[in-house]
């Protein structure tokens, strides 16, 4: 599974893209990030606030219910301010 | 009908002419150009002055969401063509950043359709800009602004 | 801030880029371009065959109208700047006849005033067009859903 | 006092601009109106549906009520349609 982090949450993680083998239950986002929150402090940091962290699944926006599965792309990212 | 994300500048007077040219139904065009500005926030009064800011983006993703805005603008109003380009990287005060445009053959349609795809590219498209300043650099958060200014095209 | 009344051409990405030129604080411009269709009407399947127009204006009352539909958006919307030009004599389908813009340090205030400018200089410019068909020559009349633009911007 | 007709009103009273002296109770737009419809047939066929005639002075929109003097400069036209 392809994890990727943008803007803050790359800075907080101090990671891009990380390819990851999470535990067989994290089949939603939502147990994913807790598995992620495990990974290092940096990961656990940039996760505490989930109200300012947005998901893609395979570059769809996603919620914290949506499935997950093995080979999927994973996007982690503040909310967007482009334009 | 088209999407384009560079790190290049781009010409709009080129891009204005592509639209209309040969084209003798389209009977208006709207376009909309940003701009980086120098300060920081929503008043220039007591914002952080901004020596340069850049622009990061989820390069697939950006381009699917930007293609499916468009979309959806094509869907809504009976438009002749459209077009985004958005830049990324570094960009200086007084830089373009992002274009938008809609040709229709009435001036209704252009207009409400520009102003939808630079609302809705505001809010969904992947970019995220870190402003340099003087006392650092700053991630620059949404606005509600933003979020209100999008809700007004909620189907 | 300026109002051009004239018979040439004019070039859309030129006057864009005198817009933001130097200028640090704008974070957006807005631009309206008007082109002459080829059918005479709202609709391409009932409406006569356009080969060209003539616009005909009030030189002298034209530049006071549009001076003064200028001033009143820059009354309304904190703005940067505004560009009306306005061409008349014949023109072919696929010409530019108008061209507005506004820009501002955001882009409600570039949007809403662009769309001003365009609705006020339809029902208030001093300008009338005569169409060339090959029926003959028609005056174009003034359309109700124009009025009714117009009349979203009253005070 | 120069009158000057627009589009369709300069094909009907077949003139762009014209010098007249009107009868010295003409003093409104109104008033100057009664007068020039009696000057030609094509005058009188331009006038003949006021309420698709605007009228202006001095270069400003003015009503049938509106006063006009000698030296004024008073044009009729049609709606207006550019843009």
């Amino acid at each position: 599974m392809k994890v990727l982090y943008f803007a803050w949450l790359k800075a907080k993680t101090g990671i891009g893209e990380e390819d990851i083998v999470p535990p067989a239950d994290a089949r939603t986002v939502g147990a994913l990030v807790d598995y992620l929150k495990t990974r290092s402090p940096g990961h656990a940091s940039a996760f505490e606030t989930l109200s300012v962290v947005r998901v893609a699944v395979n570059q769809d926006y996603a919620g914290l219910d949506t499935p997950v599965k093995p080979g999927d792309e994973i996007a982690f990212f503040p909310p967007v301010t482009g334009g | 009908m088209a999407v384009r994300v560079q790190r290049e500048d781009f010409d709009p007077g080129a891009e204005l002419d592509r639209f209309s040219a040969g084209k003798t139904s389209v009977g208006g065009v709207c376009l909309f150009v940003g701009l980086v500005r120098d300060y920081a926030g929503h008043d220039p009064a007591s914002g952080a002055e901004v020596r340069a800011m850049t622009l990061e983006h989820y390069p697939g993703m950006t381009e699917r969401q930007l293609e499916s805005i468009e979309a959806e603008a094509r869907r809504r109003w009976p438009l002749e063509d459209t077009l985004i380009i958005h830049r990324h990287g570094r960009l200086e005060p007084g830089e373009r950043i992002v274009l938008v445009a809609a040709s229709s053959a009435h001036r209704d349609a252009a207009f409400e359709a520009c102003r939808f795809l630079i609302d809705w590219l505001k809010t969904k498209a992947p970019f995220w800009k870190v402003e340099h300043t003087p006392e650092g650099d700053a991630w620059v958060e949404a606005k509600d602004s933003d979020d209100e200014a999008a809700k007004r095209w909620q189907p």
